[in-house]
């Protein structure tokens, strides 16, 4: 099964708000392969988020909307057709998994009846069948049916994204989105989530959008990586390639960042400066501020994707605009 | 000791520059400005606190207390003699007159004075007491907080004007004992809503931090909590007032508050019920002025809260 | 469950003693001395503290709030000057009527009752549909439309609302009567339009605020996200989920009901514990005053055990917390 | 006068028990906790929620009351000290914490915030010093001189972290309790904030105890990591070795559950069954026990005591030495 899923082109999405215009997404394209997955990775603010949200069609009414390009889901553009006809699609054929479990469930319905809820929504199943499919679902995510009659506070964190990640799969969807789904858990619990999405997803042939902050969860579970940086993938390719041999310089900063137990590090070496503000886009490459590589040609000519062996990067350097200075093996 | 007093009275932001702290106030000006409601009804707030300063200005006190039956009852707009002092004057009876010939208008501007004064002192009084009381119940807990929070439930069990006519009953109906029962039930929401925010604020990290440093309870009461305690307490204390003059304007209705001749609204009121049939304007403009302040202090208390909530900064 | 009722049952009766116990060093501190007022102008000095000693009133200020929980036995032959306390409901005779002042509260209590009834009904019936609409169409005209009435009912003195309605639909229109009474459905329409004004707005902007936060909890976008539309998602997990505090304010609105009612009451010249009340002040008739205090004052703290119970239902976390404890122990 | 003898722990803890009354029970936050920390050096203390680690730390600056044990500093008891005497040693111990949002006052200026502990010891005795004092240490901090009168509300995470480490070292401390300061902070300022935490170390000579779930963090930072499990220190060894070998089935399972970016795919995680236990009144024997492949009989009945298994390393486990 090699079949496109989905294709994201040009995306963007900004928040409009009374003071200023937030360009959270500024036209991004992404493909996604029926049984694939690919992780989002990037810093706070670099748009992971709403990301998926626009492909959700969550963005909050007043203020979100997507401004140009399109979502290709199965041949649907997701961004033209009418909300009646995305409510049938969310939860039965894109489901999206939550940060944080605490929050993400209803506190007065018992935890059957809110996965049963999503059955009955996309007419699968009658009251009864949901209700008994509700007790399978519980199962496959490891927790013994009997407790369907309880309420979200009678779980822990790690319990409810289970009860959650229930919820999603429950009517089998072609696309799952998971947002940070194990930022909030402890380490150990993380491992058994993970492992579980990992499995879940194998057996139902599930496509996966990871969203993580956390490289090594990334690495865990995708085939491929897309590096975000201030609304933009700067760097897409092969997950294990992309990480060996970054080319773009903020995923080799990013990778640099962070302390790695594998690895017997006195120092880290931090990207300097901060994350720019989004509603100010200024001419040429966005990181340029923060790269060590830039030139003064990067302050005036925005970089555009180049695609070198399979992978995709944002960077002039490898437009051959100006010389390549990063070292292949940066580890 | 002068070591002492000299490092204590170092103000804390007296290294930041004014401009800084000023751009604090205009920050929450600006917000609240942009509140066009809440901007008239400090506007309509502004107006009656200038007429109550300014009542003498407008009718003196003797004039709008004094009887002029034949007047009684004159439709607004009316021209008619009064008697002052020894002579009679031509009068423009704006808002008419009432069941004794009062200039109507003229009342309602001296009940301005009474139900600001009534307002603002109550609900200073509730304010001082209740916020004190609720920060100590909220920073210290134990056996003082149950002391302090069960006396509130108790105060909360009478509802509040029925207490205020209990008070009043028992002590006789005088402008301080109105002051008094208005004042005591005012108490418990401000007990309450300190108490609140205090322990909100309380186990913030950085009351903890000021204790890490080695702050004293007072400097961390002063300094860290009460600061970060006082936009729900200035909200409420806006509405507080609202609910004080509607509470002052009921009892005198009742015949409970301030006594007649003196001018108020509710007593206005009061008097114009056997007349709504014939002289519908005796009823109607008192009314409205209680309602406009009340609608201006309510619009105020709306604005203040979304101009300081902390949930809608950034 | 059971526990939980119990044990609030139990937290309100030192609630109760405070209240009774502030009631009644009121009418102790009071000046006006009651003996005097019974008694003839020409009484003696003697004759007065005669009457003193007979209604009890010579005796320690907490002989006193005793004798007012458990009751007094008069010395005096005449039965009038005794009563079984107020844990029998008896608090002696008004002074004005000489009636036993529980029977005049009881009889004229279901008139009260019915009153605040129609008028909690119909503040429920109308102010939570406007909060929501309020809440879910944010800044839209029906928005501002409820916004600007809540805001207006909550600023109209209830009496002078009361009034114009009067002068309106009584003086003009001639529609309904300008008096009430209990007997007549018609009567009591301008009473419970008053009485609940106030209520209405206070509900309607706390269902509103209640809602609106509820609106951006996490849950309500997990609902969104299974593909509920959009009213489901208000029906079924936003709006149990905003009640919760609007039926505390319920409950909190009892009182104000109650406060109402005085007011009420007294415009329209209809018989409840209301028009009792402002009667006895004005005549000083002080057992009468007191018994109505702590009559309603009880009457709310029951409606507000009531609501609690209502809320452990509704919300499982609060049952929970509670069993939780118990099992502890 | 502790200085000269670099191997005289700065810090000593015995027996440091944290019990919370709830009405489910006694909740056993800190059981029987000992450690020592020599000067200038860094103590790692890891786990995962509820593990006890936080209290820990509070309980040393006694920003919690310990319920029992003891806690020496510079050789001088902490717990017994009155509350001016307390006062006294807090200018030696200070504390960074994990919520950059929330540490700060927000009605106070950044300026404002770091005079504070200035003030509060009388350090200075004019406005003129106490502006130079805290311009040095915002230099210190790396945080740019015009940003003084901003309020934290203004700025972002790393910022208000280099705020928060400003403030603690304003009385020139020895020892800090760093409570997860870089957890909430993006990959970037995260490796900032964790080099300026060193270097202040190199330069001023000072004694960390940091406390953190995230495992490489305290790995980077620690010279010696004791790991915790339901109230309890289950294992303790230099940093570095840690990682090579473990002597206690948690540390594994904790090491070994960790996403690493290497082994990409390669999903070499121990799975724990089941989830952390109650502190509540817990019941005797070891706490892992219940989740553990390698409990025996004597496991359920007995909590194992930490005790020596090699050189520096010390576990709770009856199996430490099969391990």
């Amino acid at each position: 099964m090699d079949e496109l899923l989905l294709s994201i082109r040009e995306l963007t999405t900004q928040y409009i708000t009374e003071d200023s215009v937030v360009h959270a997404v500024n036209g991004i394209s992404l493909e996604l392969k029926t049984g694939g997955s690919v992780g989002l990775v990037g810093e706070s603010g670099a748009g992971k988020t709403t990301t998926a949200y626009s492909i959700m069609g969550l963005l909050p009414k007043l203020t979100g909307k997507i401004t140009g390009g399109s979502i290709i889901f199965q041949g649907k553009d997701l961004t033209k057709i009418p909300e009646d006809e995305m409510r049938k699609i969310r939860g039965n054929q894109i489901s999206m998994i939550f940060q944080d479990p605490m929050t993400s469930l209803n506190p007065i319905l018992t935890v059957g009846d809110q996965i049963a809820e999503v059955l009955e929504i996309h007419g699968t199943a009658t009251k009864e069948e949901a209700i008994a499919k509700a007790g399978d679902m519980l199962e496959m995510v490891g927790i013994p049916r009997e407790r369907m009659h309880e309420y979200p506070h009678q779980f822990s964190g790690g319990m409810k994204q289970r009860v959650i990640i229930a919820i999603a799969l429950a009517c089998n969807p072609k696309l799952l989105i998971a947002d940070e789904p194990t930022t909030a858990l402890d380490v150990t619990i993380q491992a058994q989530v993970l492992r579980m999405i990992k499995e879940l997803k194998a057996k139902l042939n599930t496509s996966l959008i990871l969203i993580s902050h956390n490289l090594g969860v990334v690495a865990q579970v995708c085939e491929n990586v897309a590096i975000m940086y201030a609304g933009r993938i700067v760097e897409y390719g092969p997950l294990r390639q992309v990480f060996e041999a970054p080319m773009h310089p903020y995923t080799e900063g990013l990778l640099n960042s962070i302390p790695r137990i594998e690895l017997d590090k006195t120092r880290l070496s931090p990207i300097r400066g901060m994350m720019p503000d989004p509603s100010v886009v200024p001419p040429g490459c966005i990181f340029r501020p923060r790269c060590p590589y830039a030139e003064q040609e990067c302050a005036v000519r925005a970089p555009r994707i180049t695609e070198k062996s399979g992978r995709n990067v944002m960077c002039l350097m490898h437009e051959g605009i100006i010389a390549n200075k990063m070292r292949v093996d940066h580890a | 000791m002068e070591q002492q007093m000299t490092s204590a009275n170092l103000p804390v932001s007296g290294i930041s520059t004014d401009r800084k702290r000023k751009s604090a106030f205009q920050e929450f000006w600006r917000r609240f400005r942009k509140n066009k409601l809440a901007v008239a009804g400090l506007a309509v707030v502004v107006l009656y606190i200038l007429m109550a300063i300014f009542a003498d200005l407008f009718y003196s006190y003797d004039f709008i207390t004094q009887n002029q039956i034949s007047n009684a009852f004159a439709k607004p707009l009316t021209r008619a003699e009064v008697d002052d002092g020894n002579t009679t004057v031509q009068h423009l009876y704006i808002l008419g007159a009432d069941n004794f010939g009062r200039d109507i208008l003229g009342r309602i501007i001296h009940g301005a004075r009474v139900s600001m004064v009534i307002g603002f002192t109550t609900i200073a009084f509730a304010c001082i007491v209740g916020s004190a009381l609720g920060a100590i119940a909220g920073y210290y807990g134990g056996k003082i907080e149950s002391v302090i929070m069960r006396g509130t439930d108790i105060l909360l069990a009478i509802p509040n004007i029925l207490f205020a006519l209990a008070i009043v009953a028992a002590l006789g109906p005088s402008f301080q004992n109105l002051l008094l029962a208005i004042g005591i039930t005012s108490i418990p929401a401000f007990v309450r809503l300190m108490r609140a925010s205090v322990l909100t604020v309380k186990n913030q990290e950085f009351v903890e931090a000021a204790r890490a440093l080695g702050a004293r309870d007072f400097r961390i009461i002063v300094r860290h909590i009460m600061p970060n305690c006082m936009a729900p307490i200035i909200v409420q204390a806006t509405l507080g007032i609202a609910q004080s003059i509607l509470s002052a304007t009921s009892l005198s209705f009742l015949g409970l508050g301030i006594q007649p001749p003196s001018p108020e609204w509710g007593n206005m009121l009061s008097d114009a019920r056997s007349y709504i049939s014939y002289a519908p304007h005796t009823l109607l403009f008192p009314g409205l002025a209680i309602m406009t302040v009340i609608l201006a202090y309510n619009l105020i208390g709306d604005g203040l809260r979304d101009a300081l909530d902390p949930k809608l900064k950034r | 469950m059971i526990r939980y009722i119990a044990r609030r049952l139990l937290m309100i009766i030192p609630v109760l003693i405070g209240v009774t116990f502030i009631v009644f060093s009121l009418t102790y501190i009071s000046p006006g001395d009651p003996a005097r007022m019974i008694l003839p102008q020409d009484a003696t000095d003697a004759d007065i503290a005669h009457m003193r000693h007979l209604m009890g009133l010579d005796e320690s200020f907490l002989m006193q709030y005793v004798h007012f929980l458990f009751g007094f036995k008069s010395p005096s032959e005449d039965s009038s000057f005794s009563y079984k306390g107020l844990l029998a409901l008896d608090l002696g005779r008004s002074y004005v009527s000489n009636r036993p002042v529980f029977k005049t509260i009881l009889e004229r209590f279901p008139n009260t009752a019915l009153l605040s009834l129609f008028a909690l009904v119909l503040s429920v019936l109308l102010s939570i549909p406007a909060g929501i609409i309020s809440a879910t169409h944010q800044y839209s005209p029906s928005d501002m439309v409820v916004s600007v009435l809540s805001l207006l009912g909550l600023s109209m003195p209830a009496f002078w609302l009361g009034m114009i309605l009067i002068w309106i639909f009584s003086v003009k229109l001639r529609i309904f009567p300008s008096l009430a009474n209990p007997n007549n459905l018609k009567s009591l329409v301008l009473p419970v339009i008053t009485l609940a004004t106030m209520n209405t707005a206070v509900q309607a902007r706390m269902t509103r605020s209640s809602m609106l936060e509820i609106i951006r909890q996490d849950y309500i976008r997990t609902a969104r996200a299974k593909g509920l539309d959009e009213k489901k998602v208000i029906r079924k997990h936003a709006l149990n989920n905003a009640l919760i505090p609007v039926v505390t304010v319920i409950g909190l609105q009892v009182g104000q009901l109650l406060v109402g009612a005085v007011l009420t009451e007294t415009v329209f010249s209809y018989p409840g514990i209301g028009t009792i009340m402002v009667d006895a002040i004005q005549r000083k008739d002080t057992p009468q005053i007191l018994a109505s205090v702590v009559f309603v004052a009880i009457v709310f703290a029951l409606v507000n055990l009531v609501v609690d119970i209502v809320y452990a239902f509704i919300d499982p976390r609060i049952k929970a917390q509670y069993e939780g404890m118990t099992k502890g122990k | 006068m502790h200085e000269l003898s670099g191997a005289e722990p700065i810090l000593q803890v015995k027996n440091l028990k944290k019990y919370f009354h709830t009405p489910r029970g006694e909740l056993h936050a800190v059981d029987d906790v000992s450690f020592e920390i020599q000067e200038g050096r860094t103590l790692g203390v890891v786990g995962e929620s509820g593990c006890g680690k936080t209290t820990t730390g509070r309980a040393i600056l006694r920003l919690i009351e310990p319920t029992s044990g003891s806690i020496l500093f510079d050789g001088m008891d902490i717990t017994s000290m009155d509350k001016h005497r307390l006062r006294m040693i807090r200018e030696k111990m200070q504390i960074i914490f994990q919520d950059p949002y929330s540490s700060l006052d927000p009605r106070m200026t950044v300026s404002g915030i770091i005079a504070e502990p200035l003030i509060i010891h009388r350090r200075v005795s004019g406005k003129k010093e106490l502006a130079r004092r805290v311009q040095k240490l915002m230099e210190m901090v790396e945080l740019e001189d015009r940003l003084s009168s901003a309020y934290p509300h203004e700025l972002d995470g790393g910022r208000r972290q280099r705020i928060g480490i400003a403030r603690a070292l304003a009385l020139e401390p020895k020892f800090i309790v760093c409570d997860e300061p870089v957890s909430s902070l993006d990959v970037s300022v995260q490796a900032q904030i964790l080099n300026l935490m060193q270097d202040l170390q190199d330069q001023l000579g000072l004694t960390y105890m940091f406390v953190t779930h995230d495992m490489a963090v305290v790995k980077h930072i620690s010279d010696e990591i004791a790991v915790m499990y339901l109230g309890q220190i289950i294992e303790k060894s230099p940093a570095k070795e840690l990682f090579r070998h473990q002597y206690h089935p948690y540390s594994r399972a904790l090491i070994s559950a960790i996403p690493k970016i290497e082994a990409a795919g390669a999903d070499t995680a121990t799975i724990l069954k089941g989830e952390i236990g109650s502190p509540i009144e817990p019941k005797p024997g070891c706490r892992f026990a219940p989740r553990c492949d390698y409990c025996i009989g004597k496991c359920l009945s007995e909590n194992p005591p930490l005790k020596a298994v090699g050189p520096e390393r010390y576990a709770a486990c009856w199996r430490a030495e099969e391990m």
